[in-house]
């Protein structure tokens, strides 16, 4: 019967405080969709990121004079690898036609020739775990030991460029990510704060009627946890409205930079919690803004 | 019941009570008079714990103020009740409300409440407004939802600041009768009042204050 | 002496409620942050977009026969033309070396040719305002009808997916952009509005005293221009701060991406206009909360 | 001066003023009596334009204030002075500026403004409490403060509603000999007030309000 009363002693605060309850439920929305526009592009740019990595290959020539049993074999071993995520057999004869679809500009190079000189080679698709230049760099140099193998290949700068450059773009992501993060739970814990500010009066009142600190400030608690949660939901829906609209909108031809494959929305482990974190920051903000409700000193 | 030993309270160098003793019996009813300004709501407040003195003893039913700790502190404030001078209503609850927060505080069941607040209300004349919020109440209708506050849960003491500041003579008396019914239940009733009228009327023991200091202590001079 | 004197209110009002300004005033500074924050990413991907259409080139290959005065009078011609915007000739000699370098793995079909079979080429980069796919093959067209010319070559599915990306990063980043301004005006509008709600009792007294609205609100409105400059001011400077760590962090092996060239800060016009906006905003918040205060009914 | 013609108040079905009409010459002093709630501030709200009534005419200094504009009601109240029940006290500013905001609204200068404030305060005994905040002052003292700034700018109508209810017979009796004072400079004084004592001991013409009505109006009939 106490805990019912004290939740519907928050209602109906919130119900008598509207013109305040709105505003700070407009504000919480507007600071949660803030950071969740933040997570949203975090994330995509993460898929982005992952389907760039996959870029990463190698090519290994092998010589003419490897014959079908000792293919099969340079397979297996290379497939037990860890390293390897993927593998594909590339014959001399496919190779011609990759040559001519990659660099039409050069196909006059071949048109000369009577025999055909490019070799087979296996094109190696790097496990994720060893996707970093220093991992590549030793598993090409394994490679290379190989008899079989003419030649390794593949783009070191490349992969130095992308290592470096996806490090830093996760680092500034994750910069990102904090200020932005403490800017929101600042705004929701100071919208709380200043929508308290202008009940001081019944605080002080009730502390002057006997009510302990747990009864004054419990609906304070509740009503701020509610207005998180709700300011959380509000802002998780508009950002999937507008997430619908973007994803709409978006054409693109093919596969591009990882995009291609689409946009992805928040998962629902994300959207709860977000849910969570702004009914923690509401209570939060209550209990900061309650802190000082103990003090004896003039009411 | 109410025993004060040598209290004195200064604000920033501004004295409010100097070396203040007085005995309150259980069961009794006094008058606290003295000019505007000489230390009669500070006195109260004292006693409520609403303020703590900077020397000197308060004890009320056995317990000296010195030693509750915090945050029994509600629990000493429930066995009373408090006619502020400011009235000090919650603005955005009713009347009925306002007066119910007191029993909800002590966690009484709806069912019982309703009863009891109505009757409160009714003593002091306020039954037809219970829904009215505060805002919407003359002064003197403050005043009495004040005083029905302050006795709806039986208090064992009474402090009344001025409770009648903004009533007519004849609802004046009204009020004391019923602050003496109250007394006569077993409540003991400290009024700090510059009323004389009232003070003749009722022929109680009066404490005088003048600057904070007592100058006289004895049944009605008027 | 009035405006001194409302000046003078506006900064005693900050000073008495002092528990208040400065949670408005931490709150607009991480409000116009995140702004700031998002305003520097789009500023960074708009420079380092830049770069990448830079990218967008035409390879014209040449006939043999044309000769060193032809040669001369078709770079003249490409160079008037508006969708120029550099040029740079390849020789047969060169384009061998070119060649070696981009495939090294091609290097034996090379080896075995007695003759140079690569042509001399033309690389021409595209003018900014013609760097849509429609424009680079329109002028692909023009370039064919050259006799000259044998061949033409551009990336066109390179062109056509740098285009659709570039366009939907584009809106994508505007509509995001939309949504924060938003936010933050909400924000630092509702900030403004909370602040001034605790006050609302004095305004009805000082309207009982006989003041005037004008009397009444400047020195709010002033108080909410300086909050919000003060706020714009903490943002910017918080975001210089981290800024400098983010371009100290940046360590990349060379150009990429466009990202190479180095991050840029907010140029002066537009942290000058964030301070403008938060006084506008201040300004703007006052004024609606402070709409109805001509009501003559119960104070 | 004051001609209140047939009016009527109605506050959510529930009636303040019933078509009561009512006229004060210039210079006079009268008092307002009636029980709690019969409606004293309702009239004295209407004549300062914080309240509109729902029929009838109030004209003041030979302008009705039907016809006012919003815009110049600001210009209407800085000719009367109001003594507010409920003090009314901006608790952030001191005892001074509290006084002094009434002329600074009237944008009188710096120099001329401070002999004016400390001369009211002076005339209701807090000249020592200037730089005091309002929370800090007994209820007496802020009732005094609130008439300090009333009279400060010498309106030429002050309306006083319940201005001693706080204040011991002695300290009221001064007040009253203050507004006494102000009403001879040529201020036309309207006191709300239910001391029957006060309303005795000036003489002076008596208008009786009950529920809403005029029930009486004539000179003292203590
Ligand atoms: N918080 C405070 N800070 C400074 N001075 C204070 C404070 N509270 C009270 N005082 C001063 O202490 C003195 C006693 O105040 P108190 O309120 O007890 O008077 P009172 O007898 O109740 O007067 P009244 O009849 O006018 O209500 C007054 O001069 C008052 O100004
Ligand atoms: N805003 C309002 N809404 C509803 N009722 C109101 C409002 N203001 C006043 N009333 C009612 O109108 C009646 C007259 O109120 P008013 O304040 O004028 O009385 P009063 O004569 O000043 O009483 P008191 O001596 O107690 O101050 C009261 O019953 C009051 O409850
Ligand atoms: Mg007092
Ligand atoms: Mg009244």
């Amino acid at each position: 019967m106490q805990f019912r009363y004290l939740l519907e002693e928050a209602a109906d605060n919130m119900r008598t405080n509207r013109a305040t309850t709105l505003i700070a439920l407009i504000t919480t929305t507007f600071a949660m969709l803030g950071m969740g526009i933040f997570l949203l592009l975090y994330l995509n740019m993460q898929s982005a990121v992952g389907s760039l990595r996959e870029e990463i290959k190698v090519i290994v020539y092998l010589r003419d004079s490897v014959g079908p049993q000792a293919l099969a074999e340079l397979r297996a071993q290379f497939s037990g690898d860890p390293a390897v995520a993927g593998i594909e057999f590339i014959s001399r004869e496919q190779a011609v036609i990759v040559f001519r679809g990659r660099f039409p500009s050069e196909e006059r190079l071949l048109g000369g020739l009577g025999d055909n000189p490019l070799p087979a080679s296996f094109v190696i698709k790097i496990a994720s775990h060893f996707r970093s230049s220093e991992a590549v760099g030793a598993f090409v140099q394994k490679l290379r030991a190989y008899p079989e193998v003419e030649e390794v290949l593949y783009n070191r700068d490349w992969v130095e460029n992308l290592t470096a450059t996806l490090k830093y773009l996760e680092m500034l992501g994750f910069g990102i990510g904090i200020v932005l993060a403490v800017s929101m739970v600042t705004i929701l814990a100071n919208t709380i704060r200043l929508t308290l500010h202008s009940r001081r009066e019944d605080i002080a009142i009730l502390r002057l009627i006997g009510a302990t600190p747990v009864f004054i400030k419990t609906p304070f608690v509740l009503e701020g946890a509610l207005l998180g949660a709700m300011g959380a939901a509000c802002s998780l829906f508009l950002l999937r409205a507008a997430y619908g609209v973007a994803e709409t909108k978006m054409t693109l031809q093919g596969p591009f930079w990882g995009l291609g494959k689409g946009l992805t929305f928040l998962p629902w482990r994300v959207s709860l919690s977000m849910l969570v974190l702004g009914m923690a920051l509401g209570c939060l903000g209550s209990l900061v803004s309650l802190a000082n409700v103990g003090d004896v000193r003039r009411q | 019941m109410i025993e004060i030993f040598h209290v004195s309270k200064t604000y920033n160098g501004r004295v409010a009570l100097d070396d203040v003793s007085l005995k309150v019996d259980k069961g009794e009813f006094i008058f606290l008079t003295g000019r505007s300004g000489a230390g009669k709501t500070t006195l109260l407040r004292l006693i409520f714990r609403a303020e703590v003195p900077d020397e000197g003893q308060i004890v009320v039913n056995d317990r000296n103020l010195a030693h509750i700790a915090e945050s029994r502190v509600p629990y000493l404030r429930r066995t009373m009740g408090f006619i502020f001078q400011d009235f000090r209503l919650l603005q955005k609850k009713t009347v009925f409300d306002n007066v119910a927060i007191t029993l909800k505080v002590v966690g009484m069941p709806e069912g019982l409440m309703r009863p009891k607040v109505m009757n409160a209300l009714r003593l002091v004349g306020l039954d037809q407004r219970q829904g009215a919020l505060p805002s919407t109440l003359s002064a003197g209708e403050q005043q009495r939802l004040c005083l029905a506050r302050a006795i709806v849960n039986d208090p064992q003491v009474l402090l009344a600041d001025e409770p009648t500041s903004n009533l007519d003579a004849q609802l004046s008396a009204e009020i004391f009768d019923l602050l003496k019914v109250v007394n006569l239940r077993g409540t003991t009733v400290v009024v700090a009042t510059h009323s004389a009228d009232m003070v003749s009327y009722l022929r109680r023991r009066v404490v005088t204050l003048e600057d904070g200091r007592v100058m006289a202590n004895g049944t009605a001079e008027a």
